[in-house]
């Protein structure tokens, strides 16, 4: 079994930290997790994306090309990655930056304004989680509660201030993801 | 028109490093918070009608986004 | 001990300090930077040296310096850097000194891209320098597999005096995966017999890989091709999946090998009969377990990220006993799981014929007239 | 927000500045307020006052730098690291009569391409060299550089240049004014206005020294790197001001007589 | 044109002279260095740039630089010095401009000495840069094949825009024989439609090896693949003395195949039915013809100056369809004729097993127990 | 020839100089009467002196004074043509506590090996470099080095250097004395036994830079090389002094505060 | 049909350019021909040695183990180089400065002291010609008259004052060769 | 023994590069032309019986062939 999760954004949206937080949320729990980053080109600017696999067996390929699940920070992730979830999957986009719906009828679809969200909790920085939050209530394989213990257990501890404000963040955006197709 | 200089702002360049705005001699620059450009930066605009035209913006501009204007005085004939 | 979410770059670095690791000389690269970041970091807390050198050319001749002394040495590079080190590495196997070289391998030739490729196997394997030798070379293919080949690496640098390259390339460098590290060796005190450090109250001691005299010459070349031929015998690397009743075989060594992992489990549950080879140790090169596969096997496939460069050493492994397939993705494209399995599927349903030439078929298909 | 109105009418508005011929349309991916931009800027608009667009050769380093010759509307070429004078040597020989400039960081051309700049100078080669020096690898993600300052904090100087093991910040222009074969070598910086223009001068005589043939020119130009320092755009240009011109004194360290004389 | 004595290295010289070179540039090492030498008095009389480079590094680039503008250019050197060519040429492949590239081999790896050795075959071959690519090797065995082969070198070069290799051993470089060397060929004036040169009058041109997007460089790194496809098509070269009624063959390049040939000729005369194929081309390599040979002879004998790096070309070509020896001398050792000859003796009374594996047994013999 | 009676007994006799212990007892390769010979044996009679030797570690060049390490009675590596100062890092770095010199030739140091003699220095490495410059490319035959004087004729200048193409003399000293990492740069000449007492007491401040931990220390020596140059062993040090000297100005370049107080 | 020369001496002794006396006389009598020097370590001093190989057909291996001819100009060439020539074969060595006669019984051998003779011709640097001539008496494929030709055609025009000396050295020698066994 | 000083030149290293000779500043060494050293060179030796010691022989040998000695005046015992 195995569940592949493409977070996609654009550079400084803290798609690659949303990213290791599901993985660190993975390992813990036992599972077999690979985080890929599509690291860009050697300059600035431009998107960030990368993939989070979690398995019960040894991984093969660190990257797929149709993943169950996407996380889209931004319209242009949804226009790119929408047509590449797989049927049946998971789509969690954020509406802040989004200027259209999400169209596939096959796949759940949450979305949330995000940014709108964060900004309202005080920090814009935090979209990432609030977008995580929202992602945990439709994920198969990790839990709300055991992402927030990831974030506690591996948060480097002179961050360890910002932990309730995460926290936070996930909560509410759990708690505001609406199913919308 | 009442300034002695105008400037044009390209906005597919620009990319909101607020540099010609810290440097205008007469503060006639600002950041357009409420705009993006096409690469997402708010992008800088003349907010008011004082430029002299005196280039500093351009000179510092690192994404040569601005095009500047001098007003000239209408010319007066010499009479020989 | 604990298992830690690490990417491939750092958990390499922390490998070798473990391993005792006396001395890091290296010079940035994408997509191997945070290897030499996190040694700038970590080794002088361990009290040991590191140093950025001024160029590639510079990193490789303060190896080459410290692995003299008989101290466990490595660098760290990708593809340009691999090309600038070529003459350094190949002072050090002429001098007959061990060392551990990693290349995060990257999009090429020239500048190409920072994308992970596996386009630098056979200038590693065949002509990391000029003249007679052969280095080792590892390919892990998951980030546990790097630190462990790592620790591997300076002991087998050390047993046969030789380079010891691992090749990641850049998906292995740049992803994060939990790894168990291992315990930290000590710092090996005792130096070999051969290293030089001062003739105190014994003769003095040469290093070199001078030899005027070609009689001289041909003897050393003549050790050193047989201490190769016993790493030949010694230290061939591989794993199996699936293969005991595999019909067909895909072959791939690194990422490309664990994409092809994929693609056999979903070409499986179709019900196609099909395993994988994944070559750990790309020389010494499997040469034996190849050739055995390709007796029973109705047909080969090999997935790379490159033109078929390992392509060209199964064939050679297989000597036309079964006919075979390419597939390649270049410049930094990694394949999906899903092409892969496409060629699985063809590979089953229209078998190549024994005379067909992979390369060329492969290459119209990318490249269609 | 409210933007200025436009003039009514534009015909009593004479043109003091636009966007140079000798630079394409297309926009950078340098990062907001990078200093390297302007330095594009400067040696574009100099291309175009001397009428030299359609002779120039211009060699990208790898470095930020790399995809110069995308935004140069002249003809270019992508050198190995460190190794652009090497290349520009190789054009300029064959093609004697071209303008041949190569744009170097100070991780290609003060650590790797050590060498070969000192000998492209050594030689005279006519060859004009644009030398940004932020103190810094910025490409491949903030590294120390030869030109990084004691104590500066970088990714692998994590507890800041520890001169007794990483050395000591190299100063170029001092070194290189050794060579007979210079003809201009100056240092200039790009954090206002004011040096700016100035280092655009510099640059003009950097082309100057070569089509006059009179041997070996370079500009080194004290840029920012807002993004691998953590700076703002404003505080880059500032930090260079405060930190880098009092490490990096400002100043013509080699003139050739020749150029003395020139008003530019 | 009337015969002249003539050094191999200065006859390479004037051949590229004659053929259009309008740059060289090089750097000192024996032994090639009457090359440059030669260089350093023609191309001046000639009004051409010739440049003594800091280095092989600079020497490479300034190539580099001059072939950006169209220009017939070469460098030459020796094993140290390829290999810190090695970035440099993996840049001129990767940015698809034509180079002609001398390699007078000599004793290695590292300072070896500067006896004649062909020890750069693999490196040369496969590993002269990093990424993808493949240069077109051509190894003369005379004065007069070296005179024509630099001749060919600069068209080829052309006409498949890439780095073409002429590698000597170090003897070629050094003998004198009688040449006829070509008329001068005049200088090309114009330029081809890639070429930078200012861009007067038309859009600006830009050439690079950078493709920061993978699927472009993908697209580029096909493209380098589709001409080699065509120059492996095209551009095989080989000769071959007494294999009409063959029943052995011996294999070897360069000065290898030059001592072959008097043993063979010896071989003959004693009665023994043995030829010798000469592969000229090293890359593309002679694969097709040694697989016809290898169907009928009884078997090969692979003869070479170094540790059996063609070798294992060979065995690749002919798939384990003939036994095979190995016979190799190394560190700039030169086998004799009468070495040789001992070897097709024991060819032909004691043909070797199918499974023989020819470097173990030709170590085992070399380095006895 | 009547050769001189030997003395009737010896006890009366004090040894006044014999071969250094520093040195084996191997013949060199060198030709008659070049001074490569000289410059050995100054830096092992500094090294007896200072009693180094069972601590020196020395580092042989690509050229002629590629064997070296079979000359000097110490543990001795061979480095990559122009790399001595990389591989002297990387021992130095590894073993603090030992004395790590290189020596290298004027191709060596000063044209491919130029990148890392500069970073050395910069670093502040704590080496010991001796630089022989003779002005040529002695091993490979007698071409041009970056260090031969304009219209000198070598096998690769046969029409004698010319600057326009084959650039400037490179003066090493100079440059390096410009590197904030470096303690101790002086130049010094073999070419008469005065002069020779002078380069012994560089090379052994040289060292003690090294010993005291004060980084980078390099003497140049102008030296000859008879052979290439086509003329007697005393006519090349006629051409040191009359041709050398002045292009290569003796003189101490750069010496830190704590070695100008020491007496050696 | 093939003759080899292997001529060695000294460095200094004239060596290689004896041999290349030799290989143009041979090209300009139309065989082919290879001139093969021992090129030495990049280093002074030591032995010279070169193969000169004159054939009627395409030459093979540039080197032999077992020449036709030896040319010794020095005792220790003579030392290393005697008990390869081929039975039947021709020595020619240099009594100036040997310490012993020709010692092989099964070749033709001729001695002269070369160094002496050119002293004696008043150019200590022609001994390699003096030997040349003595060589020419019992070489089967050139006469002296083809090598005095070959020094005349291929010599440099600013050395041709030197050919009259050069002449005599050839003549001499011819005229003094003696055969010893 | 009439002189101050004596030199002895090692002939296995010695070159013959008549540099001692021409540095001597008392003239006391020659080249010996009769005699060959093992590496074929005239080598140089002492010639006259007026060597000072002055080391400058051995200064200049790039060989280290050459060992010098100074004769001691024999000590006299200061009485104290
Ligand atoms: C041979 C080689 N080594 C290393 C690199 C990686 N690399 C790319 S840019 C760069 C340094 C850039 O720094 P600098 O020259 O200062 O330019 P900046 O980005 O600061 O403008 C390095 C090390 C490379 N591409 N090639
Ligand atoms: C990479 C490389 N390039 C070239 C050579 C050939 N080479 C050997 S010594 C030498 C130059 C020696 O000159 P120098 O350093 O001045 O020393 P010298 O012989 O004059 O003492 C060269 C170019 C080499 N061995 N390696
Ligand atoms: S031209 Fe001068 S006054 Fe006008 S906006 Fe620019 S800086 Fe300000
Ligand atoms: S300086 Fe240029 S890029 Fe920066 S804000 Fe102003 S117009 Fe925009
Ligand atoms: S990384 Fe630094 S140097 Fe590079 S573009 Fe960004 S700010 Fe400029
Ligand atoms: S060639 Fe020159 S430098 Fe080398 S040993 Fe001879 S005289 Fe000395
Ligand atoms: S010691 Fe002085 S006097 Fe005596 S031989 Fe030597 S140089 Fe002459
Ligand atoms: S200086 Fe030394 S080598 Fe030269 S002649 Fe005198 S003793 Fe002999
Ligand atoms: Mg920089
Ligand atoms: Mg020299």
């Amino acid at each position: 079994m195995q569940t592949e999760i493409l977070i996609a954004g654009f550079g400084g949206q803290g798609v690659l930290f949303a990213g290791q937080v599901l993985a660190y949320a993975a390992m813990d729990a036992g599972y077999e997790v690979t985080w890929f980053p599509s690291y860009g080109p050697e300059m600035r600017g431009g998107t960030a994306n990368c993939t989070v696999i979690i398995a019960d067996e040894e991984i093969g390929s660190p990257l797929v090309a149709h993943p169950k699940v996407l996380m889209a920070l931004n319209a242009p992730s949804l226009d790119r990655f929408e047509p590449q979830v797989q049927p049946e999957g998971l789509i969690v986009a954020n509406a802040s930056l989004l200027s259209r719906p999400v169209e596939r009828q096959d796949v759940t679809a949450i979305t949330l304004k995000a940014n709108h969200i964060a900004e309202e909790l005080g920090d814009r920085r935090m979209a990432n989680m609030v977008m995580l939050g929202a992602l945990s209530t439709h994920l198969p394989v990790l839990t709300l509660e055991q992402i927030k213990a990831a974030l506690r257990d591996h948060l480097p501890k002179r961050k360890h201030h910002l932990l309730e404000a995460n926290y936070r963040a996930l909560d509410t955006g759990a708690a505001r993801a609406r199913i919308v197709a | 028109m009442a300034a002695k200089g105008w400037v044009e702002i390209d906005e597919t360049l620009c990319k909101g490093c607020e540099l010609c705005v810290n440097y205008c001699p007469v503060g006639v620059l600002a950041m357009d918070t409420e705009r993006l450009t096409p690469q997402g930066y708010h992008p800088a605009a003349l907010v008011e009608d004082a430029c002299t035209g005196c280039n500093i913006c351009a000179v510092v501009c690192p994404e040569a986004a601005i095009t500047v204007y001098r007003a000239v005085k209408p010319r007066v004939r010499a009479t020989a | 001990m604990p298992r830690e979410l690490m990417k491939g770059n750092v958990a390499m670095a922390e490998a070798a300090i473990r391993a005792g690791l006396e001395a890091y000389f290296g010079y940035p690269i994408t997509p191997q930077s945070e290897l030499l970041e996190h040694m700038a970091k970590r080794m002088p807390e361990e009290g040991r040296a590191f140093l950025q050198a001024e160029s590639e050319v510079a990193a490789i001749n303060m190896v080459y310096g410290a692995a003299c002394t008989g101290a466990r040495v490595m660098t760290s590079t990708s593809g340009p850097g691999i090309s600038l080190m070529a003459e350094g590495i190949s002072y050090i196997a002429g001098t007959e000194v061990p060392a551990v070289i990693v290349d995060v391998m990257r999009g090429g030739p020239g500048l190409g891209n920072i994308a992970p490729s596996q386009g630098d196997y056979r200038q590693v394997i065949h002509g990391a320098g000029h003249g007679d030798f052969f280095p080792i070379v590892l390919a892990p293919a998951s980030v546990q597999e790097a630190v462990d080949l790592i620790g591997e690496a300076f002991d087998i640098a050390e047993k046969y005096r030789t380079v010891v390259f691992v090749v990641a390339d850049g998906s292995i460098g740049q992803m994060m995966e939990p790894v168990e590290l291992p315990e930290p060796r000590p710092l090996r005190r005792e130096r070999p017999d051969w290293a030089v450090s001062g003739a105190a109250g014994r003769p003095h001691r040469t290093l070199t890989s001078l030899y005027l005299k070609p009689e001289v010459e041909e003897r050393i070349n003549l050790r050193i091709l047989k201490r190769w031929q016993e790493a030949e015998a010694n230290e061939v690397r591989y794993r199996e999946y699936y293969l005991d009743d595999a019909e067909f075989v895909v072959l791939g060594f690194g990422t490309a090998g664990r994409v092809a992992l994929s693609a056999v489990r979903a070409a499986r549950e179709e019900g196609i009969r099909v395993g994988l080879f994944r070559p750990v140790s790309l020389r010494p090169f499997p040469y034996q377990a190849i050739r055995d596969l390709a007796q029973r096997a109705k047909a080969f496939l090999v997935v790379e990220m490159n033109g078929g460069q390992m392509l060209e050493d199964v064939q050679a492994a297989a000597q036309g006993q079964v006919p075979m397939r390419f597939y390649g993705r270049m410049g930094g494209m990694v394949p999906f799981p899903d092409e892969v399995l496409e060629e699985i599927r063809t590979l089953a349903a229209d078998p190549p014929t024994p005379t067909e030439n992979p390369r060329a078929r492969w290459l119209a298909h990318m490249m269609p007239a | 927000m409210t933007v200025a109105a436009p003039p009514k009418t534009k015909h009593n508005l004479k043109l003091i500045y636009q966007k140079p011929e000798s630079l394409t349309d297309s926009p950078t991916h340098y990062c907001p307020g990078c200093t390297h931009g302007v330095a594009h800027r400067l040696v574009a608009e100099v291309l175009d006052e001397m009428g030299l667009r359609e002779k120039a050769i211009g060699i990208a380093p790898v470095g930020c730098a790399v995809l110069a010759y995308e935004y140069f509307n002249i003809d270019g070429v992508e050198a190995a690291h460190g190794r652009a004078p090497a290349m520009a040597t190789g054009i300029k020989r064959v093609l004697p009569d071209r303008v041949v400039f190569t744009y170097q960081g100070d991780g290609d051309l003060a650590s790797i391409g050590m060498a070969e700049i000192l000998h492209a100078a050594g030689r005279g080669e006519r060859i004009t060299v644009i030398f940004i020096n932020n103190a810094i690898y910025g490409m491949t993600g903030g590294q120390m550089a030869p030109t990084t300052l004691p104590e500066q904090v970088t990714t692998s100087s994590p507890r800041g240049r520890d001169v007794a093991t990483q050395g000591f910040p190299i100063r170029m222009s001092e070194i290189l004014a050794q060579m007979d074969g210079a003809a201009y070598v100056v240092r200039r910086s790009l954090h206002d206005p004011n040096n700016i223009r100035k280092a655009k001068k510099a640059i003009r005589l950097a082309f100057e020294a070569q089509v006059r043939g009179l041997g070996f020119a370079m500009v080194e130009l004290l840029s920012t790197c807002p993004t691998n320092w953590g700076m703002t755009p404003i505080e880059a240009m500032n930090w260079v001001r405060d930190h880098m011109v009092p490490a990096f004194p400002l100043g013509d360290y080699k003139v050739a007589p020749e150029l003395q004389k020139l008003r530019v």
